[in-house]
């Protein structure tokens, strides 16, 4: 129902510049997800998009129309945010008629949508509560249930999730795939979580300091990150970096070590690789590494060593039962290495 | 947060302000301009008044009564603040802890400030008499020897502060009651999760989060403070040699007994120049404390 | 166990400071109502006399010779129209400031409590003067307004300022305008800081007698102005006083009664922070 | 006021009938239907006020609204309209002793002198005490009518004077020795009590000062520490300090009141206005006896002042003000008011059947009487400086009395600095 546009966005604050001009596309009924390490201006920048800040210049379009001037409800946005702001004087019912009740709909309609909602949410029992009768859970579901009823063309999240505990986090997780999935609302979702990016997003929007580090699939920031940021960010445990000199089809390590690498040219740069991709090799061939640490995670294994200055982690088969003290020896796939280049940081293809 | 606001809502937030301080500068601007004309002025009762430049200012600065009363206020001002925010809060606490205490009780509890100031004067100045007071008759059961209360110079300020303090505290209860009141009981159950000592939850958590209600209670309670004149005009009426002598006290007298109301008008600008000065650095404290 | 003795002996510990407190508080309000049932030598009398008859003289003689009542209705209409002048202006204002986290309007309302009462006299009666408006009920209860104003701006500053930012941003994306989002959330939000806020400009202006002094006149004289009929030479009537005080203490006392049960704790806030 | 009281003052009303009755030929009526208002002092001279109003508004169609006030407060709303030039105050009570110059200087009474020509047959201005007339004209304008005399007056506890075997002091000098000696007998009793209170004292210690031989100003400067003077402060300090309550450094009518009233003093030296109070609840009514001060090297010079009724300059209702005034200062109404405590002005009062009835009631009132008689003849309504600016001289002596009282300086190192103050303002170097 609603493209957003941004063009040229600013935003100030006295003297602080959080977001240096930005420009970024949503399309209808694309979930996004902003995402970064916190400060890095992704609720700011939700918050321009919702009303809720004024921009220091740029221009914003819904549906290609000008927003900047527009209230939050006339933009017809809906939000729900981190502490989920539910009005502790109104009742579950009231909380969620009442944004409906400042459309000027009518009574029957009203009822109409919030018990749908309320169906949806399973939150029907608790239409005559308060807030602060709710558990956390609950409450997260009022304030989408808040959101919902409104049938807003563009659904905003501030990071929604951080106050659930981990087990109920993965569940409403797929609760809100689920419901983007069957709203086909423009949906937009704040987190610094990169997992929680990496699951719900139809697009991953990575900020860092104001921004904009890379736009795209969860597939394409995962495996063709635009900078070392991003492939710092995106991916857990985080990609290993080890400073290297490229030579043809290989780098070569601080201590000599050579490895086979696709895409080289020439002079320095920062190989990145994630755990997943260091690769076994036979004793002598490849990187020598003397065990550290060993996380056995069940469905595999982390084994941190030192590289040089670097200290590395990788990800083996759970049947190699490695040991403390133990040394590996590892190669990297060579087609699934990246290079940055030392002084921008910017991926090297 | 300010930055977040669209122009349009600051400008109709700035129309809610209007109303209020149109209203208080419609009704101040002209008497203390008015206040500031003549305390350049000298007035002889019933003729006109003419223009002396700043002799008032030099009066007063040259005087030792004047100095007197600014060190009189002061002792009062820190003495009575100091008790009545301690008692005050620890009265919100109790009254806090006790929700079910019935509501009569609880408004008879904080209804000593309901009481008129003049009255609370004269009834003290019959319960601290010191031969017919009741104080010192009660006071003499515990074989405590009698006080010669509001008629020490030594004694007269703290006997002063403590009717202060008693009449007061219940106001400034109320205020901290309101503030605990907005607080978030989960703080307290966090808190005590961790297992704090209630002592430690109230210097630690409590009272860290009621810093914007006390600077409320601090700033009401500093005006009237600083202008310290009901009890005092009724029992003592600055005495005795002065040592209740406040400098509202004094300007009520250069005024309106003596008809001084040129040097009296000096007085009252310096008096409120005095009181605007520690609410501005109060204010500052305001700003310090939120959170 | 070791946790219920504990907790025991804080109630007890509660209970000794409740009524301690309540004696110190409660002793001179005690005195003040038994005098107004003694005659003017009783209350002076010494030993103090705790065992007496109690004469409802007192009373009667101000039913009798003071217009009680009327001086009762001029207070009510006075420093009711104080108190709600008060909250009409000063709940916005509160509100504004604390969203905007200006502070100069709250300051500026309370310049008038800044200066000496006196001070406003002459200037305040030569321009009530100027509009005719000597010894009216509008010129009392601007005055008193100004008293009542500052109170209910600074009570409600911190309570506002407890109201999560984000609820009331909540209310404006479900399209509160921001008198809405007052008076829907602001509101409701700080009722227990009205009911003090209310109680508190309701009792200063009530008790307030200097402005009235100059500018109430013959039909518009507030109880307290009154109340100094009792304090003479040659004719202070302790008694008369006393039972005056007393009656006086009541309307206001009576006030905060009633709206207590608007102060519950707990009411709100707990539920969304945190 | 007692209940009693306003009893006694209604039957008075009724009494007073037959002295207006033949006073036909006056137009009483000529202002019927204006308004006035009267700004009282709360004193049994303002109840008095209250208590005739109903008869007046009756006999001349005038509505009469008394606004009463304690006396700062009074004139705490008198300065402030008068100093706007503004009406609403018709008549206001006012202390001639006290503010009369300062006030006549300000130009706030309205010239009584041409409204005394224009009285019914039966005003017989001339018997209004002509000490007080004298003293009330200022520059040749009459500032005010007298409708009471006061002073201060020892009261004093016969009882305890027997008991202890002492009488009354015959002179000043006797004083500290009377009261060691009831000290000496009844412990537990205030031998002595007088005013403390700064602001209060004057009306007091002038007699202590005029007895001892001062006199405030002489030759121009300030008479306050003369010999007769220290030994005056001495003498009153000493008093206060020795003899007196604890804390009588804050010591005014209330507190003194009460003290005598439930019989913890012997003696207290008080206005004779506090009679009614003093005897209040009956139990110091037949054991009291009330004489003035004994007489010192200087004399006996007791202070007696009155309270006066004023028209505000700026009255717009100037006839019907002065027919009020008329009214309440006539021998009728004074007879009324001497059966309620109140001294009349007029010496031949006493005389009145009424009256003499009402004075033989209790040997207390007749002594009271007596006492008002002898300050009327010989007394002085010098309370503190003659000067326009007497309320401030009267502080600075104040505070040399407060000090000796406390014993925060000696009576010489007291008084000189009072007198440097005294000196210059005086001079009229300070505003």
């Amino acid at each position: 129902m609603a493209s957003i546009s941004l063009r040229g966005v600013e935003k100030r604050f006295g003297a602080v510049e959080v977001i240096p001009s930005l420009d970024l596309d949503i399309e209808d009924h694309e979930f996004v997800v902003f995402v970064g390490p916190s400060g890095c201006g992704k609720s700011t920048l939700l918050r321009i998009i919702a009303g809720l800040e004024p921009v220091s210049a740029g221009e914003l379009r819904f549906a290609g129309e000008r927003a900047n001037e527009k209230s939050p409800a006339q933009r017809n946005v809906a939000m729900v945010f981190q502490d989920y702001a539910l009005y502790p004087h109104m009742t579950v019912y009231q909380n969620m008629a009442f944004g409906l009740e400042m459309r000027r709909m009518t009574r029957a309609e009203i009822d109409e949508r919030v018990r749908r909602a309320a169906r949806m949410l399973e939150i029907e029992p608790m239409l005559g509560r308060h807030p602060r009768a709710l558990s956390g859970g609950q409450r997260q579901r009022v304030a989408m249930g808040r959101a919902m009823v409104r049938d807003p063309s563009v659904f905003l999240f501030d990071e929604p999730l951080s106050n659930l505990d981990a087990q109920l986090r993965g569940q409403v997780r797929t609760e809100i795939k689920a419901l983007s999935q069957r709203l086909r609302t423009t949906m937009i979702f704040v987190t610094h979580d990169q997992v929680e990016a990496m699951t719900m997003a139809d697009r991953i929007v990575v900020l860092q300091r104001g921004v904009i580090q890379q736009v795209g699939t969860p597939e394409e920031v995962y495996e063709q990150p635009a900078n070392r940021f991003v492939a710092g960010f995106i991916g857990a445990p985080a990609m290993n970096f080890l400073p290297v000199t490229q030579e043809h089809g290989a780098v070569r390590l601080g201590n000599g070590t050579a490895l086979r690498v696709d895409h080289t040219r020439s002079g320095p740069a920062i190989l990145g690789v994630r755990p997943e991709h260091f690769v076994a090799a036979p004793p002598g061939q490849g990187l020598a590494a003397e065990l550290l640490l060993v996380e056995p995670l069940g469905s595999d294994t982390l084994v941190h060593f030192m590289a040089g200055e670097v200290r590395c982690i990788a990800r083996v088969r759970p049947e190699t039962r490695p040991q403390p003290g133990q040394v590996l020896h590892f190669t990297v796939q060579p087609d699934r290495a990246h290079l940055f280049d030392t002084e921008s940081g910017a991926a090297m293809r | 947060m300010s930055t977040s606001l669209s122009s349009r809502q600051r400008g109709v937030l700035a129309l809610l302000s209007v109303p209020a301080v149109g209203f208080t500068v419609l009704m101040v601007a002209f008497p203390v301009a008015y206040t500031l004309w003549l305390s350049f002025r000298a007035t002889p009762l019933g003729h006109a008044s003419h223009f002396i430049g700043t002799a008032n200012y030099a009066r007063l600065l040259h005087s030792a009564d004047f100095w007197n009363s600014i060190r009189v206020s002061l002792l009062l001002y820190v003495l009575s603040l100091a008790m009545e925010l301690v008692c005050g809060t620890a009265l919100a606490l109790l009254l806090f802890r006790m929700q079910r205490m019935p509501a009569i009780l609880r408004s008879i509890l904080i209804s000593p400030f309901m009481v008129p100031p003049v009255v609370v004067g004269m009834m003290f100045l019959i319960i601290l008499d010191p031969t017919i007071g009741v104080a010192n008759w009660v006071l003499g059961w515990f074989g405590i020897a009698p006080s010669a209360w509001l008629a020490s110079p030594m004694g007269v300020i703290p006997t002063i502060a403590l009717i202060d303090t008693w009449q007061w505290t219940p106001f400034v209860a109320l205020i901290v009651l309101g503030g605990l009141q907005s607080l978030p009981p989960s703080v307290y159950e966090a808190a005590r999760i961790d297992g704090a000592p209630p002592h430690r939850v109230f210097w630690r958590i409590t009272l860290p989060l009621l810093r914007p209600t006390l600077v409320t209670a601090l700033i009401l309670r500093s005006v009237d403070l600083l202008r310290f004149f009901d009890i005092i005009y009724v029992t003592t009426q600055g005495g005795p040699l002065n040592a209740s002598n406040t400098l509202n006290i004094f300007t009520f007298h250069i005024g309106f007994e003596l008809f001084q109301f040129g040097y009296a008008s000096a007085l009252a600008v310096t008096l409120t120049a005095l009181v605007f000065g520690v609410v501005l650095a109060l204010n500052q404290l305001r700003r310090a404390v939120a959170w | 166990m070791e946790r219920d003795q504990k907790s025991a002996a804080a109630r007890v510990l509660i209970a000794v400071l409740a009524i301690i407190a309540a004696a110190l508080i409660l002793t001179p309000l005690v005195w003040m109502v038994l005098s107004s049932f003694k005659s003017s030598d009783q209350v002076t009398a010494y030993p103090p006399s705790l065992l007496f008859r109690p004469t409802l003289a007192n009373y009667e003689n101000l039913a009798r010779t003071t217009s009680f009542l009327a001086y009762a209705r001029n207070s009510l209409i006075e420093s009711g129209g104080a108190t709600l002048l008060g909250l009409l202006l000063g709940i916005p204002a509160a509100y504004a400031a604390s969203v905007t986290r200006a502070s100069w309007p709250a300051l500026a309302t309370l310049s008038a409590r800044m200066a000496p009462g006196t001070l406003f006299l002459v200037p305040w009666y030569l321009a009530f003067r100027d509009f005719n408006l000597i010894g009216s009920y509008t010129a009392l209860i601007l005055t008193q307004g100004v008293i009542a104003l500052p109170i209910v701006i600074w009570v409600l500053l911190p309570v506002f300022d407890a109201i999560p930012r984000s609820v009331l941003e909540a209310a404006q994306v479900d399209g509160c305008g921001v008198l809405r989002s007052l008076w829907r959330i602001g509101l409701p939000l700080a009722r227990p800081g009205i009911v003090i806020a209310t109680i508190l400009s309701f009792v200063f202006s009530w008790n307030f007698f200097l402005f009235a002094l100059v500018l109430s006149d013959h039909s518009t004289k507030p109880l307290v102005v009154a109340a100094f009929n009792f304090i003479g030479e040659g004719s202070t009537d302790w008694g008369g006083l006393m039972a005056a005080a007393t009656l006086i203490t009541l309307p206001p006392l009576v006030l905060a009664i009633a709206v207590q049960r608007w102060l519950v704790a707990g009411l709100t806030l707990g539920a969304v922070k945190g | 006021m007692p209940s009693r009281l306003r009893l006694t003052l209604a039957a008075a009303g009724i009494l007073a009938m037959p002295f207006t009755a033949h006073a036909a030929a006056f137009n009483w009526q000529q202002y019927k239907g204006q308004t006035i208002h009267v700004l009282a002092d709360n004193n049994p001279v303002g109840h008095m006020i209250e208590t005739n109003r109903a008869a007046f508004e009756k006999k001349t169609g005038i509505k009469v609204e008394v606004d009463m006030f304690t006396e700062q407060q009074m004139r705490q709303r008198l300065v402030t309209v008068e100093d706007a030039r503004s009406d609403p105050v018709d008549v206001f009570m006012t202390l001639p002793s006290r503010e009369g110059l300062q006030f006549a200087k300000a130009g706030w009474y309205a010239d009584l002198t041409p409204l005394t020509k224009d009285v019914a047959p039966d005003y017989d201005f001339a018997g209004l005490s002509p000490a007080l007339i004298a003293a009330g004209t200022i520059d040749g304008h009459l500032t005010n009518i007298p409708v009471n005399i006061e002073g201060p007056a020892l009261y004093y506890r016969r009882d305890v004077f027997q008991k202890c075997g002492v009488a009354v002091p015959k002179t000043l000098g006797d004083l500290p020795a009377v009261a060691q000696k009831l000290r000496a007998c009844e412990p537990a009793m205030t031998p002595f009590v007088s005013r403390g209170l700064r602001d209060a004292l004057a009306y007091t210690y002038s007699v202590f000062f005029h007895n001892m031989g001062g006199q405030y100003v002489v030759n121009g400067k300030s008479g306050l520490c003369s010999s007769a003077g220290l030994a005056a402060l001495s003498l009153y300090g000493n008093m206060m300090k020795e003899y007196g309550p604890p804390g009588s450094v804050n010591y005014t009518f209330y507190q003194i009141s009460a003290l005598y009233r439930a019989g913890r003093a012997a003696m207290a030296f008080e206005s004779t206005n506090e009679l009614s109070n003093m005897m209040q609840g009956g139990a110091r009514l037949h054991d009291t006896g009330i004489t003035l001060l004994p007489p010192g090297p200087g004399g006996s010079h007791p202070t007696v002042i009155d309270w006066g009724l004023a028209i505000s300059t700026y009255s717009k209702h100037k006839g019907a003000a002065w027919l009020l005034i008329q009214y309440l200062s006539s021998p009728a109404v004074q007879a009324a008011n001497q059966l309620a405590g109140i001294a009349a002005p007029r010496a031949d009062i006493a005389s009145q059947p009424a009256v003499k009835q009402w004075l033989a009631g209790a040997p207390v009132r007749q002594e009271w009487q007596n006492t008002l008689a002898e300050m009327a003849k010989t007394g002085t309504s010098e309370v503190g400086y003659p000067i326009a600016q007497n309320p401030l001289s009267r502080q600075y002596f104040g505070d040399a009395v407060d000090k000796v009282i406390l014993g925060a300086a000696t009576p010489q190192a007291a008084c000189a600095a009072a007198d440097t103050k005294l000196n210059a303002l005086i001079a009229g170097h300070a505003e």
